[in-house]
């Protein structure tokens, strides 16, 4: 289990072997890779973050999908500061011998990751700024995994 | 107590962190929003809509009648938006 | 959307950046890597095609993916032929502007391919050859959509 | 009418395809499977377990009722394994 909270940008490519490195033996392996959404006029996007709290909720979080499914490997990657349009923001990597555990553990990691990890985003426009606001949807997502 | 603000609750208090000396009757998160909110304006500002905020106490997410103590980091943020 | 059916390895990286070259404005990807399961005295595993009807069946469900979801790209690679364990057989990507609608197709997709692709799984062990049956698991995933 | 199989049934009948002259009365899979596992025993063992046994026609899985004619492409396998 690798969790890495920083500024700098991360190689897909990169991740991907670290992982791989670090587990061999999964038959199914789920990535997902959240960027900024190049929104009409969006100068680019800041990210805060609690990274000392970001750190241990999301070992947390990575601890609990590994109670809930079978888990080889996780490899959690998050970005904060200014991030311009496309740029990465965030990687989840899940291996695990059946791909309805490492799909099933990579949607929930990233529903926490949405409504639940301390980061907080900004959209930084010419003319205006916006804090992003949380989304009833996404809170509602990771309450369903509760029942689960 | 260290005491660390985060997202739109650091512009408005325009801080992310300080120590300040808490008076010794301030026990809990709910308690310490009041006195801040009755010392400074813009903590007051900043704590206005209390529902939207959420704090932690040494990293960890808690409610207002978290009890605290001066060797706490305690947290202010709204609630979150990350992935 | 990309169909392959090939023999040849592929390289998730240069996948990857095919992916990206043809869709560069989605906020979410998604990517399922599916691999020959190391399982005890597995030799090698054996995948048998029926390549046209699969190269169609695989349009089908991408293009029914495209109208369930909103999804600016998919990309899909199967192999067949003769794999060692650790090798790669599957590969679907999903690109869409977000995270739900991009995790929801990759894992649709891949139900499809498990249970209707026209491919068929042969282990060989040392001592004894078993074709893989069907699991009434996946069947059942499979169905699930159908009410989605 | 071009035939093909794979997997299992592939083995059974010892071919991936061939082409043969079908009686015009075969209207139908069904029709076909019957009429190929009368002429040969490894068909009638290939097509034994006809619950296991999907088919397509040029390409396209179809039920045993599909009407098949000459030109047609006509396979027989397993059901999938794929993914």
């Amino acid at each position: 289990m690798d969790i890495n909270i920083k500024k700098d940008d991360f190689e897909i490519t990169e991740e991907i072997e670290i992982f791989n490195q670090n587990s061999s033996d999964h038959g199914a392996v789920s990535i997902f890779i959240g960027k900024v959404r190049p929104e009409n006029g969006l100068k680019s996007m800041e990210i805060d973050c609690y990274p000392e709290m970001a750190q241990k909720e999301i070992k947390n979080i990575a601890e609990i999908a590994c109670s809930k499914w079978t888990l080889n490997n996780i490899r959690i990657v998050h970005r904060y500061g200014s991030l311009k349009p496309n740029e990465n923001i965030v990687l989840v990597i899940t291996g695990s011998s059946h791909r309805s555990d490492s799909m099933s553990a990579n949607e929930f990691i990233m529903d926490f990751l949405k409504s639940s990890a301390p980061f907080w985003k900004k959209e930084i426009y010419s003319d205006k700024e916006i804090w992003v606001e949380q989304k009833e949807s996404d809170l509602r997502k990771l309450y369903q995994w509760e029942s689960f | 107590m260290k005491l660390k603000y985060f997202a739109w609750i650091a512009e408005i208090i325009d801080k992310r962190e300080e120590s300040l000396e808490i008076p010794s009757e301030i026990n809990t998160i709910g308690q310490l929003i009041d006195y801040l909110s009755s010392i400074d304006e813009a903590y007051k500002k900043a704590f206005e809509k209390r529902k939207n905020i959420k704090f932690a106490v040494n990293q960890v997410l808690v409610n207002e009648n978290e009890l605290i103590s001066k060797a706490d980091e305690v947290a202010f943020f709204p609630p979150m938006t990350g992935g």
